[in-house]
């Protein structure tokens, strides 16, 4: 399984999760951070300036998507990083 | 009393004195900041706390007071995207996407600098209708779905199609959190009457002032972090943030003594012309034109007009107000 | 006055408009949320300024004015599971555990519920004993133990032993966040007396009505969220959710007749009979019998209870306990 | 070492942190999180449908039972994934 | 009146008793808690309102009155580490740089401990001077810059040079959170004068004594929490907290006499000197003393000096104060 | 692509994000969390007992010097504990 972590601007929250239900995802994780990257800093004290961190995982298949769509449609526009990693989860087939 | 003596009234408030000190808090980086869900605890309070007596003011005044002002007030709120567009495209010569968000920002209000301005006029002693809040509430939503279709025109390359851009813009504007809570709250109040203000003036009158008080301490910090941008953002912009709140600030003062509102009134009326939106607008446009660049937008809503209108603007409507009524002491 | 009048005047008031207004929100999908660190603040000043000001008028009317309501309350509150359950059980078909689980939270009480109706009876101006928050207090935690014991009594293949799960479960019903803060609280007023409230009251009761308007709002959100899940708890459960509040409702009002109360007394405790907890319960149940399914408790108790009693249960309790009180307006 | 997460609903904390201890866990770390799944949106308002993350560093034998019993006493009951990251630590011996 | 009734009306002050109740609340293990958001939300509304009525009061009273004892609480402030680091270091034998931490902890203050006295004082009817809260202003500084000197000099190993520690003290100590809203707070009050508050007593006076009582349920479960870390810290420093204390109590006493303050001004003068720092100082050593072990200084302010100020403590000082003041009733 | 996780008291945050634009991170992401571990319980109710988890994806040779120098000046002072994981970036020259 792939553990796909998105980390970007709060603003963002309604575009990644409805793009995460269109290729599949069965659940999300989501709370929000602070962050500075090369974008500035997001200090968390108004909406505008929080990052939000938005965790999913599912089968490699669907991450691939995932990540392409991020990369075309999101990452262009948005103040966001995206990496994945690894996890060996119990209940394979919830994901 | 002249503009200098005004301002000086404005600046001896102690909303004002913790805005600056919030500028000061930020400038000299102390440590000091207020966590998310307090920021979010003090806005739900001052929009509910305001619409909830604008509500109670309305249905004593009636109806028929309210509606051709609060007319005006939205198509007011809706046409200065039609000018501020064009100005920001071909004098200020920024890229269509960004002149469209920037102009629905300028068509909107900020609530909080509204709040100042009634608080500027009760220091002063100056009525004012308390049903103004209704222009408030009209006023927020217009401009930004002006200024979402002015962009979508603009740019059409996107492979989304514009009517499901519209209905996001839509959404944002009538249910987005503010406009929410400042239309419910105010029509709470217009059923309830003015028992349901009394039952609860403890808390949505007594603390009211000071509340203002600290959550400008908040916006004073917030505003200057952004006080670094300003030199991305260009003298154009700098120079567009203040003149065109001064412009928008006359209309709205004009467009107020034309449909009948008292003095007070159209100061207030002037204000939210004035005002730039920073909450409700710069979500919607994350939302539904998010290649317009944020950095633009916000900075000059939140760093250049917001502080301005606070500190300077205030009193310099209020000023104009009293001269256009031909009040000349 | 009769039953339409009555649920006018409730529906008028700003706490149970905000509340209105809070399902709207849900229903509308707007963006608006109270984050959990501004819920638990409103939560912890409701129940300690109610347990506070209770605590004072307990040290004002003395322990023998309270304690044999109390103790008819206290046994009210443990024994409706007793008839609960068997109802869910055999007319419900419910599995044993969630039938435990469900009786434990009708059995205990509903402390906005209870605020809400001492707001109710204020718009009235109907009196009561102002130290009847000593019932809510007492109410809140026998059925929760009793439930246990009927879930685990009903089932017993977990390997965990009963007696363990009984210590957490006394732990969850008398140790809980809003059991402790309320009796807490209640001591400390008790011990302050009128001289502490007067100190305190700036706090503790000017804002305490306009706080509960707006907590409502937060409340009406997060039970209209439940308001998906009621097709999953079926037709039954609805019913149960309506009709088994107002026979405890009826149960309370009658106990608070025979044990001496007032008018407005003796509809509180009718209040708290028919409410349910959705706060105290859930987490006791979660810890304790974890099988039990969470949709259906939640979903009745929060989603069906406790808006109807908000609504229309409130006036319909009071007209119940004028009817019974034979004053016939 | 094995970075074992663990996110469900906040009122099975008092559950999961009593049988990180019996396992063995030096410590772990914890915070609250939304998140939506088969059992619905958990939106963070109010205690009943909040999430907690809870990430706990263990050696891999600990790893394996922990996983095994929460598999057996926690997943049936509670809404809840749990999932295992292979993690380089500095301080070997505190874990 | 003697000591013990002393004790007794403090110990029966909502405030007293809610902290008493938080004591409690960490003892039996309840699941209650304040968020970080609401606590740092209680801080920052006590720090502005106690700060701002402080300036208000300066503004009223002139800088005349005020200059002197605040020279003399600053001079007290910056000596009590240079008395306590030796007793710390070669009676208690504690290392170098934890006597040092330590120290900078007892010369600083606790604003909650001087509301706590201010309360206590009113609640017995003692007048005060007004602008007291300058001396809880200026005394939480020096005493934290002169304990990290202190510290530097005795442990020199670390590769950071002497000079760039120095700034991060200067900038912890005149620029932390606590200090900046505290010194902001009593600007802005000073700027507006009595006609601010007049226009904010709603919300900076009205409700403060209740928030106070609330706080010091959060601080009692705060301070139990450390409990279990009192035979960690030995028993000479636990004799050290309590008795420190009332040492530099009766110094406080005796220059607030000298300087000519009233018996209800000496008294809070006292208290300040008595009271140890837990938020400016913790932070500013874990920046600049990293080497210092905190759970000394955290427990020995936090779990054994502010408890037993608050309890006991008050009323000691005052009855001291008293004495000093030749008052045997 | 690392991403290295440190967790530890929320005092020891400006020493740690200074440290990290010392070595060259370009962002970093930052949250609040509770926790347990060998120096006792951070309930996070105040800063002074509250935890701060921080996360920044740096190259594999950036990683190897943060987790030395944190070795070095900050372990011994604070508690804290600090990790490493393989993460696949999307838009590798960003970090
Ligand atoms: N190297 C990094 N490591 C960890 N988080 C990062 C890094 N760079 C950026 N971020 C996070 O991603 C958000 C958006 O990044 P950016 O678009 O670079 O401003 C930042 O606010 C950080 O929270
Ligand atoms: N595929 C997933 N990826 C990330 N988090 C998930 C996923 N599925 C579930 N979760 C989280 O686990 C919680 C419980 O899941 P569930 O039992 O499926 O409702 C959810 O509320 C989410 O926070
Ligand atoms: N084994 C562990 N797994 C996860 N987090 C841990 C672990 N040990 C310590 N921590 C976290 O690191 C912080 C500092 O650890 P310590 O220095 O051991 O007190 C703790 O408060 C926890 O948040
Ligand atoms: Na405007
Ligand atoms: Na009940
Ligand atoms: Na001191």
């Amino acid at each position: 399984m792939k553990l796909v972590t998105i980390v970007g601007e709060a603003l963002a929250r309604e575009r990644v999760t409805r793009l995460l239900s269109e290729e599949g995802a069965r659940g999300y994780t989501l709370f929000a951070v602070e962050g500075t990257g090369a974008k500035g800093s997001r200090v968390a004290d108004i909406e505008e300036f929080t990052n939000i961190k938005i965790e999913v995982i599912v089968p490699e298949p669907i991450a691939r998507r995932l990540l392409e769509r991020i990369q075309r449609e999101l990452l262009p526009h948005f103040a966001m990083i995206v990496f994945e990693t690894d996890v060996r989860v119990l209940r394979h087939e919830k994901f | 009393m002249d503009y200098l003596e005004a301002i000086q009234t404005n600046l001896a408030s102690p909303a004002v004195l913790f805005f600056v000190l919030g500028l000061i808090a930020t400038a000299v980086k102390t440590d000091l900041r207020f966590p998310e869900p307090l920021y979010l605890g003090l806005t739900i309070y001052l929009l509910v706390a305001i619409g909830f007596k604008g509500g109670v003011a309305m249905s004593v005044a009636g109806m028929s007071a309210v509606w051709l002002p609060a007319l005006g007030a939205t198509a007011l709120g809706a046409s200065i995207p039609l000018w501020s567009y064009p100005i920001l495209r071909f004098v200020g010569r920024l890229p269509a996407v960004d002149a469209a968000a920037i102009s629905a920002h300028y068509g909107s209000v900020s609530a909080v600098t509204f709040l100042a301005a009634v608080n500027y006029l009760s220091e002063l002693g100056v009525p004012h209708e308390p049903y103004a809040t209704a222009f408030l509430a009209v006023m927020e939503s217009p401009a930004i779905i002006v200024g979402v279709v002015l962009g979508k025109l603009a740019t059409r390359q996107e492979g989304v199609p514009f009517y499901s851009v519209m209905r996001l813009a839509l959404h944002e504007a009538l249910l987005g959190r503010s406009v929410f809570l400042l239309v419910g709250s105010l029509l709470v109040g217009f059923l309830c009457g003015q028992r349901g203000l009394t039952a609860t003036a403890g808390f949505f009158v007594t603390p009211f002032q000071g509340v203002l008080a600290l959550f400008l301490l908040d916006m004073g910090m917030v505003a200057a972090r952004r006080f670094g941008d300003l030199r991305k953002v260009g003298t154009f912009l700098i120079g567009f943030g203040i003149l065109m709140p001064v412009i928008h600030g006359m209309a709205g003062i004009i467009l107020g003594y034309s449909v009948g509102l008292s003095l007070g009134g159209a100061t207030l009326l002037g204000v939210l012309a004035a005002s730039a939106s920073y909450i409700a607008a710069p979500a919607a446009m994350r939302m539904t034109l998010p290649e317009a660049n944020p950095t633009l937008y916000l900075t000059s809503a939140l760093a250049i007009t917001f502080p301005f209108n606070i500190t300077f603007g205030l009193p310099l409507y209020y000023e104009l107000a009293r001269w256009w009524f031909g009040g000349s002491k």
